[in-house]
C-alpha cells in the first residue's frame, strides 16, 4: 500500500548529521533511529536504548537493543553508537551541539555503554531522539566518516545519497527537490501501527499546488495547508483539515542593546530600553484579532516564550498581555513620545503561518497607538542574513518564531533571554540583546540542576522576570495545519514531524 | 560561417566570465547562505568556523576566482544545500525542462503564426478580435493566477490532468522523458499550455502586425497579380518577409522558457532547472547559482547566435553583407 | 467582340485633405491580337487603371463608376477567388515599379516556378526548364546560373525583364504592360518588343501598354490613347496620334519628344496648360536660391578621376571561401570628367553602371581602384567628417525612384532633410519656401509637400527624388535614368532645367541612361559599357555620328528613329 | 539643427491639424481606448480624493474588517464596495491607491527598457562589426540575469550605498530600474534585426548620399521603419513589469507590504482563491486586464496611425 504525501521543502540529504532542521530529522527518523524515541504524544520512549539510568549526575548507563538489524543487515552494537557520536562531532556535522552534550561514551559491552555529561544533564534523554545511528562498518566501508561537507570536494559523500539505518522505512530512490521513496523494511524490530509498504515524498512548494494535489485525490496528504483553505478542505469530499498546537511560539523581539536605534527616526537614544515603551508596545496589539482574522481562529494567543509542549511551561504566565490602546498611548506620553515615533519591523515572509500578515496586522495596530513602522518583509534567507548575528543583530524590531529543539524550557532561556555572550556560546538568539543578570543566574543554575521540581521553579521565576520586563511581545503559538485524505489516518505530531510508524491506510 | 562560429565561441567564453564576474559581486546581496545550512541550534563559532570554510570571507574577485579556475576544470563546486556536484544537480533537471520548453515552443509557434497570420488577414471579423482580446487576457493575468487557474479547473473540479509534477518518467541514460508514458504527457499539458500563452499572445501580435505591413508592399500586389492563391501569397511569401523580428524574439523567448521558467515550474512543481535555481536563491545556494547562471549565458550565446545564423538563411539581402 | 472593354470608369482616392480623381470617365478597348498604347503626363491615371482592371486598386483608392469586362464578362463586380483566377492566367500584368516588385527572399527561380506551376501545370522539373527559357527569351545572360540569384543581385532592368517574364509565363489572353522598358537598354528593349509583338500576332493576345517612350509607341502598338489628368483626351491609330495629332495636349506632346538625330540646345516645352499652378516658369538662377553659393574650390585637372575600378559580388555564398562564387560587376573602369561636364555612361542593361555610380558616392567600397574626386581618392577616407565634405558636393538620383524615398516621411520632410542638414537655410519658412520652389520646378506643385510617396504616380516620385537631389545644390549630380518614368513633357522641363544648372552655374554631371536621344541632347561625353568594362569614351557627336565599337554601332542602330516627327521651330545646338 | 521659429500656428492647434489626431477621431476603439487608459491613470493620480477610504494609512484599516465579502453580498459591508483584503484594506481604494504603483512601475520600466534598447539596437544594427559584438555580448550577459536578482542586486546596492531613510523611498526607483534593466534586450535585438534589413534599403543609402550622420539616419529614418515589432513588445511588455513589480516585492526589494500595488492585491488574493474570497484577486485582476488591454488596442491603433501606408 502507498502512502504519498508532500511537504513546503524538501529533503536535502540523506545524511542523518548534515542538518539540524526538523522536516529532515522528522523524515530521517523514519530511516534511521536513536537511542530514544518520540510516542505519537512526543514523549521520550526506549528506542534502540532498551532502557537507561543515571549512575552520577554525569554519567548515564545504556542498556542496547539486541537483535537490532540495519537495512543492510549489519548488526546493531556499541561500536555503532560511539561511531555515530563520534561523527556527529566531526567537521561537516550540524549535529555539533547534540554531540557536545556527551563528553565520552564507554563501551561496557557489546550492547552497554556509558555515557559522561560534562555538567550535570537532566534531560539528556530529551536529546537523543534525533542523534541517529549509523552502522560502523558500512560508513567505513564507503567512506563517510564524517558527514558531507559543502565545502568538500566533487567526490560527494556516500551517506548524503544512500542510507542504511534501523528504522521502519528503507531509502529505494531518492532524487534531492523531486521525489523520494521509501518502502518498509520488513526486519524492523518493533510492531508498528502502520501497514503501509511504500511511501512517495514529493516537495511542493507552492501551498495552492499542494492543496489542490490533495483535493483532487493525487495525494494522501499535504502540509502544511493554509489556515485560509481548512474550510474549504473540510467542505471538500475525501479529505480534511487536521490541526493542532505546534510547540512553536511566534513573538516579537525589540532591540534593547544598542544606545541609538537603527532605523528609526529617534537619534541619539533608543526607546526600546525604556520598559514603558515596550510595555506599550505590546499592549497596543489586539492578539485575539490576529488569531481570527489572521490565524482563522487557529492560534493560541499567548504571553510566554514556551509553549504547553515544552517542559518548563508555566500555565499562569501564559495569559497574553491586555489589549489596551488607550493604556499603550498613556505610556509612550509618559516615557516621552506622546506622538510616537518611527521604527522598522523586519519580517520574514516565507518562514511561519502567515508571517507577513501577522507583521502588517501589527504594523497597522502600532500605527492606531501612533508608532509609524516601516514593513520590511523578506524571504527568509534575506531576512536571517540580516538579523542574525552574522550581519551583528541589523535589526531594531523583528518577529521570529522558536521552537526549542529538545523541547525543554532551557533552550528557550540559553538561546533567546539571557544577554548574548558570544564566548560562551549564549544568547545567540537574543537578536535584540534582552539583558537581566538575574535571569541569567537563574537560567544558568537550571542548566545543572537535576531535581525536576527546583528547576522547574527558578524556570517559572525567569520568565515572570521576563514578563515583567517585557522583555518580548509574545504573538501566538501557531498552528500545526496538515491537510489528510480520509484513506489515511496520521499522528500528527507537536514538532511538525510526520512518522510513517502511526501512517495508517484505511480500506 | 566557421570563423563566424569560433568567434562567438570566443566571445561566449568572455561572456560566460562576465557573467559569473557580475555573480559573485551581486551574492552577498542576496543573503547569507549559513543560515540555509545550519538549524538554529548551531553555535555561532561553528557558523563562523563555516563561513570561512566556504571561503565566504574572502574578497570576490578571489571568490570569483576560485570559481573560475575551478570550472576551467569542469568542477562547479558542491551545492551548499544538497551537497551534490552542482553538475549532476543541474543535469539532472536539464530535460524535464528542456522537454517542458521545447513542448511550450512548439504549441507557441503552431499556435502562435498562424493566429497572427490569421488576424491580420481578417482583422476586421469577430473571430480574429474575440482572439485578440481573449490573448490579451492571457498576457496581463499574472502566471501564477493562470497557472492556479488550470489546476482548478482541469485537476480539482475536472480531474482530468494531474495538479503537479512530471508524471512518469522513462530514463533513456541520463535523459528522463515524459513523452514516453501516459501519465507524461498528461502531466506536460497545463504547464505547457501555461508556459506558452504568454509567448503565444506575442509571437501572434508580432506575426499579425508584421503581416499588415508586408501585406501593401508592391512585391505582394505583383504576387496577387500573377494569380498566385492566397494560401502562397500569406504563407510563402508574406509571412516570410515578417520573420526577422520574429525569429529574434523566439530565440530570446526560448532561451527564456529555458532559463526562467521559474514561476511556471513553480506552480506545476516541475523538477526542472527553474525550480532548482529559484530554489538557489531562495537557499543562496551560490555554487548553484554561480554555475547556472554560466550554464544560461552560454545558452543565450548559442540561441542568439543561432538566430544571427538563421537571419542569414531567411534573408538573402544580409548574406551578401557578411561575406565579402 | 471585344477582348477587353473599360467603361467609363472613374477611379477616386478619398483623402482628409480631399478627393483625388485619378481616372475619370475613361472608356477603352482591346480587340486580340492588339497592341493598344497609352500615353500621356505624368500621374494621368494610367497604372491606376491598369490596377483596376487586374481588380488591385490600392486602398483608399475606389472605382465608383464604370465597369470592365472581359471577353463580355463583366470581372469587377467577382468575388475574389474568382478574381483570383483571372490574374495571371487571363490578364497579365506588369507593374511600374520593377524593382520592388519581386519577394526579395525568394530566387528567381522559386518566383518564377511557382507562378508557371500554379497556371500550367507543368510539374516541378518541366517548370524549371520553362523558366530558364523565359529568361532566355527576355534576354538574361546565363540564365541557368543567374536563375538562383535573389532580386537584389539583379540590375535595374534585369529584374524588369524577370517581371516581364513572370507576366508573360502563363500566357495570358491580355497583357497590361505599364512601362515594361524603362529600364532596358535599346537592343534588350527591342528584343522585348519583338517578343510582344509576336505573342500577340501568333497567340492573339491582346495588350495593354502604358509607356512614356514615343519610340516604343511608334514601335509596336496598333493604336493610342492620350490620357491628361485623369481623362482620354484624344484616341487613334498610332499613326495619326504621332503624325497628326489634334487635340493640343497631344500636340505640344510630341513636340518635345527628344530628337535622336540633332542636337538641340534646349528641349521644347509643353505649352498646353489647361489649369493653372502646375507649369513652372523658367528661374533665373543668378537671383534663384538654387544659384547661391556655389563657390567651390577649383582644382586643376578632372573633377573626378576613376582609376581602374573593380567591384566584386558574391553570388553563392557559401561556409567556405573556396565554394564562393563570385563576379566582377565592374571591372576596371577608369574615366574623368571634367568640371561642368555632362559625362553620359549608357551601355547594356546589368553592364555595371549603377554599380560605378554607387561606388563614386561611396555606397559600395570597391575591390581595387581608386576614385579621385577633386585630387581626394575618396576610398581612402576614413573619418565621417572628411567624407561629409565631398558629400555635400556630390548627389545622386537613384535609379528606383520608389525604394529610395522613405515612405513614413512627408515629401515636404523628405525634400527638406538636406538643406536643414547642411543649413542651406536660415529659417523654418525659408526651407518650406525653397521646398515649395523645387516642387515647382519639377511640376508637381506645392500640395504635393504634405503627401506621403506612397500616393503618388512613378513619375511624380521620381520628381520628388530629383527635388531632393537638387536641394543640396551640389557640385556633381549623379542621375542614375534620371526621367525613365517621366511623360516627355516633364522631362523636357527637368532635363531643361539640368542644363540650365550645368550652364551657368557648371553642374558636374555623371548622366547613365538608356534612353540615346537624351544622352545626346545632354552629354558632352559618353563612356559605352559591357559587361563590366567600358568600351570607349568619346565626344556625344563623334559617337553618335561615328561610333567605333561593334556594340556601339548596334545600338545606335537599334534606336528607334521617329521619323514622322516634324522638326518645325525647334533651336538646334550651333544653328 | 531645426530652428525653432514663430509658428504661425500653435503646437495645440498643429496637433489638432495633424493626420494623427484625425485618424484618431474616427478610430472608436481608439477612443475607447484612450478614455479608459486616461481615466484609470486619472483615478490613479487622484486616488486620494476619488477612493472611499485610505488603504495606506495603517491607522485608518482595521484587521477585523479582514477579508468581507463585495457590498452586494449578504455578508458584506456598505463601506466596502467591491470587499476586503486579509488586512481590511477596501479592494476598491487599494485598487486605486495601487494603480498608481503598478502604473508608475509599468509606464516608466517598459519606457527606460525601450529607450535603452531601442538605442542599443539601432548602433549595434547599424554599425555592425565590433560595436555590433560587443553591444549584442553585453546584451547576452544581461539575458543570463533574471529581473529577480537584478532587482536584488540593484536594491542591494542601493540600500549599501544611500542612507537609511532613503530606502523606503527609493524602492520604485529600484523598481523601474531593475524591472527596465531587464527588458531592453527585447528591444535591442528586435531593433537590430530590422535594422540589419532596413540599413540596406536604398532610402538609407540615399540619406546617406546627403550625407546625414549615421546618428540622424538612425533617429530619422530607420527608428520609423523598426517600430511596428517595438510596440507589439512594448505593449505587451507593460502588463508583464506590472507583474514583475508584484513579484518582485515579494522578494523584499519592492515596495512594502503595507502599501500594495496592483500586482501585489492580485497575489495577496491568489492566496485566497482556495478559501473562497474571490474578490481580492478578481477585481484588480479585471482593472489589470482591462488596462493591458486599452493600452494594447491603443498600441495597435497608433502602429497603423504612424504608418501612412496603413492609414
Ligand atoms: N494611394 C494614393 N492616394 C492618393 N492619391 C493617389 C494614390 N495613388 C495614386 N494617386 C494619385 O493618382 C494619380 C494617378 O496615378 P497613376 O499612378 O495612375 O499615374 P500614372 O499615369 O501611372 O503616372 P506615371 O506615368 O507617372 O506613372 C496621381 O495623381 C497620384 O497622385
Ligand atoms: N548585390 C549584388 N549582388 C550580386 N550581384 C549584383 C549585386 N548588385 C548588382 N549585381 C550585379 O552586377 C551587375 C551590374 O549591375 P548594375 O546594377 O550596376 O547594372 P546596370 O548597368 O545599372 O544595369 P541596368 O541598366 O539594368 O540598371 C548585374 O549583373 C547585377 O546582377
Ligand atoms: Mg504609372
Ligand atoms: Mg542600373
Amino acid at each position: 500500500k502507498t502512502f504519498k504525501f508532500a511537504f513546503q521543502g524538501d529533503l536535502s540529504s540523506l545524511d542523518p548529521h548534515s542538518l539540524n532542521e526538523s522536516f529532515l530529522l522528522g523524515t530521517l527518523g523514519n530511516v534511521y533511529e536513536g537511542l530514544a524515541l518520540y510516542d505519537p504524544n512526543m514523549q521520550i520512549v526506549p528506542g534502540l536504548a532498551e532502557s537507561w539510568k543515571i549512575l552520577t549526575p554525569t554519567t548515564w548507563e545504556f542498556k542496547l537493543r539486541k537483535g537490532v538489524k540495519f537495512h543492510g543487515g549489519q548488526d546493531f552494537t556499541a561500536d555503532d553508537v560511539i561511531f555515530s557520536w563520534e561523527r556527529a562531532g566531526r567537521d561537516g556535522s550540524d549535529q555539533k551541539v547534540r554531540n557536545s552534550m556527551i563528553k565520552s561514551i564507554t563501551k561496557v559491552d557489546d550492547h552497554t555503554i556509558v555515557m559522561e555529561t560534562p555538567a550535570p544533564n537532566p534531560i539528556l534523554v530529551q536529546d537523543l531522539p534525533y542523534l541517529f545511528i549509523m552502522d560502523k562498518e558500512w560508513s567505513e566501508e564507503h567512506g563517510t566518516t564524517s558527514s558531507t561537507s559543502a565545502a568538500g570536494d566533487n567526490a560527494g559523500n556516500y551517506a548524503n545519497l544512500h542510507a542504511n539505518g534501523t528504522g521502519p522505512f528503507k531509502i529505494k530512490s531518492h532524487e534531492a527537490d523531486i521525489k523520494s521513496v521509501l518502502v518498509r523494511n520488513e526486519n524492523y524490530w518493533k510492531d508498528i501501527p502502520t501497514n503501509v509498504s511504500e511511501v512517495i515524498f514529493t516537495p511542493i512548494k507552492e501551498a495552492p499546488t499542494r492543496v489542490a494535489a490533495l483535493i483532487s485525490g493525487e495525494l494522501d496528504m499535504v502540509y502544511p495547508v493554509p489556515v485560509q483553505d481548512w474550510e474549504r478542505l473540510d467542505n471538500a469530499k475525501g479529505v480534511k483539515a487536521l490541526t493542532g498546537p505546534e510547540a512553536r511560539t511566534i513573538f516579537i523581539g525589540f532591540d534593547q542593546g544598542r544606545d541609538e536605534l537603527l532605523y528609526s527616526n529617534i537619534k541619539g537614544k533608543n526607546p526600546f530600553k525604556d520598559q514603558r515603551v515596550r510595555a506599550a508596545f505590546v499592549h497596543a496589539i489586539n492578539l485575539d484579532a490576529i488569531k481570527e482574522k489572521i490565524m482563522r481562529g487557529a492560534a493560541t494567543p499567548t504571553g510566554l516564550l514556551a509553549a504547553p509542549q515544552v517542559n518548563g511551561f508555566v500555565e499562569s504566565l501564559n495569559s497574553p498581555y491586555a489589549y489596551d490602546p488607550e493604556k499603550s498611548k498613556a505610556l509612550l506620553a509618559e516615557a516621552g513620545y506622546p506622538d510616537g515615533f518611527e521604527v522598522t519591523l523586519d519580517c520574514p515572509n516565507n518562514r511561519y503561518v502567515n508571517d507577513e500578515k501577522i507583521c502588517q496586522a501589527v504594523t497597522s495596530m502600532l500605527a492606531k497607538v501612533g508608532v509609524k513602522v516601516d514593513l520590511l518583509a523578506q524571504p527568509k534567507s534575506k531576512y536571517f542574513g540580516k538579523v542574525l548575528a552574522t550581519s551583528g543583530y541589523d535589526t531594531s524590531f523583528y518577529l521570529l518564531g522558536w521552537t526549542p529543539g529538545s523541547m525543554d524550557a532551557e533552550n528557550v532561556l540559553s538561546s533567546l533571554i539571557v544577554c548574548q555572550n558570544a564566548d560562551a556560546k549564549k544568547g545567540m538568539f537574543n537578536l535584540g540583546n534582552y539583558c537581566n543578570p538575574k535571569v541569567d543566574e537563574l537560567t544558568a543554575a537550571i542548566g545543572s540542576e537535576t531535581d525536576q521540581a527546583k528547576r522547574n521553579a527558578m524556570i517559572a521565576e525567569a520568565f515572570k522576570i521576563v514578563k515583567d520586563d517585557v522583555g518580548y511581545m509574545p504573538i501566538h503559538q501557531q498552528p500545526l495545519s496538515w491537510g489528510v485524505s480520509d484513506r489515511v489516518t496520521v499522528n500528527q505530531r507537536a514538532d511538525n514531524g510526520l512518522d510513517y510508524r502511526y501512517v495508517v491506510i484505511n480500506e | 560561417m566557421i570563423s563566424f562560429i569560433f568567434k562567438r565561441l570566443v566571445q561566449s567564453v568572455i561572456v560566460m566570465l562576465t557573467v559569473a564576474l557580475i555573480a559573485f559581486s551581486m551574492f552577498r546581496f542576496i543573503g547569507d547562505p549559513i543560515n540555509n545550512m545550519v538549524g538554529q541550534d548551531t553555535s555561532q563559532a561553528d557558523r563562523a568556523a563555516l563561513t570561512e570554510q566556504l571561503g565566504l570571507n574572502d574578497p570576490f574577485l578571489v571568490q570569483f576566482g576560485r570559481f573560475a579556475l575551478n570550472a576551467a576544470e569542469g568542477n562547479f563546486g558542491i551545492s551548499y544545500k544538497y551537497r551534490q556536484p552542482v553538475s549532476s544537480l543541474i543535469l539532472e533537471r536539464l530535460s524535464a525542462t528542456l522537454e517542458l520548453s521545447l513542448v511550450a515552443a512548439i504549441l507557441t509557434l503552431v499556435v502562435g503564426i498562424p493566429l497572427g497570420v490569421y488576424t491580420a488577414l481578417k482583422g476586421k471579423g469577430l473571430l480574429s478580435k474575440g482572439i485578440m482580446t481573449l490573448s490579451l487576457i492571457g498576457v496581463s493575468l499574472p502566471t501564477f493566477l493562470i497557472g492556479i487557474l488550470l489546476i482548478l479547473f482541469f485537476g480539482v473540479m475536472l480531474r482530468w490532468l494531474p495538479t503537479f509534477g512530471r508524471g512518469d518518467v522513462v530514463a533513456l541514460g541520463w535523459w528522463t522523458t515524459g513523452f514516453l508514458t501516459l501519465s507524461g504527457i498528461k502531466s506536460l499539458i497545463l504547464p505547457s499550455i501555461t508556459l506558452a500563452l504568454f509567448q503565444m499572445t506575442l509571437i501572434m501580435r508580432l506575426v499579425r502586425a508584421e503581416m499588415l505591413e508586408v501585406l501593401r508592399t508592391d512585391f505582394i500586389k505583383f504576387a496577387r497579380a500573377r494569380g498566385l492563391p492566397d494560401r502562397s501569397v500569406h504563407f510563402k511569401h508574406a509571412l516570410k518577409n515578417t520573420l526577422v523580428p520574429v525569429i529574434t524574439i523566439t530565440g530570446l523567448q526560448l532561451g527564456a522558457l529555458i532559463a526562467f521558467a521559474i514561476i511556471t515550474e513553480s506552480v506545476f512543481q516541475w523538477p526542472g532547472m527553474g525550480l532548482l535555481f529559484i530554489q538557489a536563491i531562495s537557499d543562496v545556494d551560490i555554487p548553484i547559482m554561480a554555475a547556472y547562471l554560466v550554464l544560461i549565458a552560454f545558452f543565450f550565446v548559442v540561441i542568439n547566435m543561432i538566430v544571427d545564423i538563421l537571419y542569414y538563411a531567411v534573408d538573402p539581402r544580409l548574406r551578401a553583407d557578411s561575406s565579402v | 467582340m471585344d477582348l477587353l472593354n473599360i467603361n467609363n470608369l472613374r477611379i477616386e482616392f478619398p483623402s482628409r485633405h480631399g478627393t483625388v480623381v485619378a481616372v475619370d470617365d475613361v472608356s477603352l478597348s482591346v480587340q486580340p491580337g492588339e497592341v493598344l498604347g497609352v500615353v500621356g503626363e505624368s500621374g494621368a491615371g494610367k497604372s491606376t487603371i491598369g490596377n483596376a482592371v487586374i481588380g488591385l486598386l490600392e486602398p483608399p483608392g475606389e472605382m465608383t463608376a464604370g465597369h470592365v469586362l472581359l471577353k463580355s464578362e463583366q470581372i469587377d463586380t467577382l468575388n475574389p477567388e474568382a478574381k483570383r483566377k483571372i490574374r495571371g492566367r487571363r490578364i497579365g500584368m506588369i507593374f511600374q515599379d520593377p524593382l520592388t516588385s519581386l519577394d526579395p527572399l525568394q530566387t528567381i527561380e522559386q518566383q518564377l516556378v511557382e507562378t508557371i506551376d500554379l497556371h500550367l501545370k507543368l510539374g516541378e522539373k518541366k517548370s524549371q526548364e520553362r523558366a530558364v527559357d523565359l529568361l532566355r527569351q527576355v534576354g538574361i545572360p546565363d540564365p541557368e546560373n543567374r536563375i538562383k540569384n535573389y532580386p537584389h543581385q539583379f540590375s535595374g532592368g534585369m529584374r524588369q525583364r524577370v517581371v516581364i517574364a513572370l507576366a508573360l509565363c502563363a500566357e495570358p489572353e491580355v497583357i497590361i504592360a505599364d512601362e515594361p522598358t524603362t529600364a532596358l537598354d535599346v537592343s534588350i528593349q527591342a528584343q522585348i518588343l519583338e517578343l510582344m509583338r509576336r505573342l500577340c500576332k501568333d497567340k492573339q493576345v491582346g495588350m495593354i501598354i502604358i509607356t512614356h517612350d514615343m519610340g516604343v509607341i511608334a514601335d509596336i502598338t496598333d493604336r493610342v490613347a492620350v490620357m491628361y489628368r485623369g481623362k482620354v483626351v484624344e484616341e487613334g491609330t498610332t499613326a495619326k496620334i504621332l503624325g497628326d495629332p489634334d487635340h493640343p495636349y497631344t500636340q505640344s506632346l510630341i513636340s518635345a519628344v527628344p530628337r535622336p538625330d540633332i542636337r538641340l540646345r534646349r528641349f521644347p516645352m509643353v505649352n498646353y496648360i489647361e489649369a493653372e499652378g502646375e507649369r513652372s516658369r523658367n528661374i533665373d538662377l543668378s537671383t534663384h536660391w538654387l544659384g547661391r553659393h556655389r563657390d567651390f574650390e577649383a582644382v586643376d585637372g578632372p573633377l573626378l578621376s576613376l582609376k581602374d575600378l573593380v567591384m566584386t559580388f558574391v553570388t553563392k555564398p557559401a561556409f567556405f571561401k573556396r565554394n564562393r562564387s563570385t563576379f566582377n560587376a565592374v571591372d576596371g573602369v577608369s574615366f574623368d570628367i571634367n568640371e561642368g561636364e555632362v559625362f553620359g555612361l549608357v551601355g547594356e542593361s546589368g553592364s555595371g553602371k549603377s554599380t560605378v555610380a554607387r561606388m563614386v558616392c561611396s555606397l559600395y567600397k570597391p575591390a581595387a581602384g581608386e576614385v579621385n574626386f577633386s585630387g581626394t581618392d575618396l576610398t581612402k577616407i576614413r573619418s565621417e567628417n572628411e567624407r561629409d565634405f565631398f558629400r555635400r558636393q556630390m548627389q545622386m538620383i537613384f535609379q528606383d525612384p520608389f525604394s529610395s524615398l522613405n515612405g513614413r516621411m512627408r515629401v515636404m520632410d523628405i525634400i527638406a532633410e538636406p538643406i536643414r542638414f547642411h543649413q542651406l537655410a536660415s529659417s523654418n519658412q525659408e526651407v518650406e519656401q525653397i521646398v515649395n520652389d523645387l516642387l515647382d520646378h519639377v511640376g508637381l506643385g506645392a500640395q504635393a509637400s504634405v503627401r506621403f510617396p506612397h500616393e503618388f504616380s512613378g513619375g511624380q516620385r521620381q520628381r520628388i527624388s530629383i527635388a531632393r537631389a537638387l536641394a543640396t545644390r551640389p557640385r556633381f549630380l549623379i542621375c542614375d535614368e534620371p526621367t525613365s518614368a517621366l511623360d516627355v513633357s516633364i522631362q523636357a522641363q527637368i532635363l531643361n532645367l539640368l542644363k540650365d544648372l550645368q550652364e551657368e552655374l557648371g553642374l558636374t554631371m555623371l548622366f547613365i541612361s538608356h534612353d540615346l536621344p537624351v544622352i545626346r541632347q545632354m552629354c558632352d561625353r559618353v563612356g559605352v559599357m559591357k559587361q563590366g568594362k567600358l568600351l570607349e569614351v568619346s565626344a556625344t557627336e563623334d559617337l553618335f555620328e561615328k561610333p567605333t565599337a561593334a556594340y556601339t554601332r548596334e545600338l545606335l542602330d537599334l534606336m528607334p528613329r521617329l521619323d514622322k516627327l516634324s522638326h518645325e521651330g525647334l533651336e538646334v545646338e550651333g544653328a | 539643427m531645426e530652428q525653432v521659429t514663430p509658428a504661425t500656428k500653435t503646437r495645440l492647434q498643429r496637433f489638432f491639424g495633424s493626420d494623427v489626431w484625425y485618424s484618431f477621431m474616427r478610430s472608436p476603439v481608439a477612443i475607447i481606448s484612450a478614455i479608459v487608459t486616461i481615466g484609470m491613470i486619472l483615478a490613479a493620480i487622484f486616488a486620494p480624493w476619488i477612493a472611499p477610504n485610505n488603504p495606506f494609512d495603517l491607522a485608518s484599516i482595521s484587521i477585523m474588517d479582514g477579508n468581507l465579502p463585495p457590498a452586494w453580498e449578504s455578508a458584506g459591508d456598505s463601506r466596502f464596495l467591491l470587499g476586503t483584503d486579509d488586512q481590511g484594506r477596501g479592494v476598491l481604494s487599494t485598487i486605486l491607491y495601487g494603480a498608481r504603483i503598478s502604473l508608475i512601475v509599468g509606464f516608466f520600466s517598459v519606457i527606460f527598457s525601450m529607450v535603452v534598447g531601442i538605442a542599443l539596437g539601432l548602433i549595434s544594427g547599424y554599425a555592425g562589426g565590433r560595436t555590433d559584438a560587443l553591444i549584442m555580448r553585453i546584451a547576452d550577459i544581461q539575458l543570463s540575469f533574471p529581473a529577480i536578482l537584478i532587482a536584488l542586486l540593484v536594491d542591494g546596492v542601493a540600500r549599501g550605498v544611500l542612507p537609511s531613510e532613503l530606502h523606503t523611498d527609493i524602492s520604485i526607483y529600484v523598481l523601474i530600474f531593475a524591472i527596465g534593466i531587464s527588458g531592453w534586450v527585447q528591444y535591442a535585438r528586435t531593433v537590430r534585426g530590422s535594422t540589419l534589413v532596413e540599413k540596406n534599403k536604398e532610402y538609407v543609402q540615399a540619406a546617406r548620399v546627403i550625407g546625414i550622420r549615421p546618428l540622424t539616419i538612425l533617429r530619422r529614418h530607420i527608428l520609423p521603419n523598426v517600430m511596428g515589432p517595438v510596440m507589439v513588445i512594448a505593449t505587451i511588455h507593460l502588463a508583464i513589469a506590472i507583474i514583475t513589480e508584484a513579484t518582485l516585492s515579494f522578494l523584499g526589494v519592492g515596495v512594502p507590504p503595507t502599501t500594495p500595488s496592483l500586482g501585489t492585491l492580485i497575489r495577496i488574493g491568489n492566496e485566497y482563491l482556495f478559501s473562497g474570497d474571490w474578490w481580492i484577486t478578481i477585481f484588480p485582476g479585471i482593472t489589470l486586464v482591462v488596462l493591458v488591454l486599452a493600452v494594447n488596442l491603443l498600441g495597435d491603433w497608433m502602429r497603423d496611425a504612424l504608418n501612412p501606408k496603413l492609414r
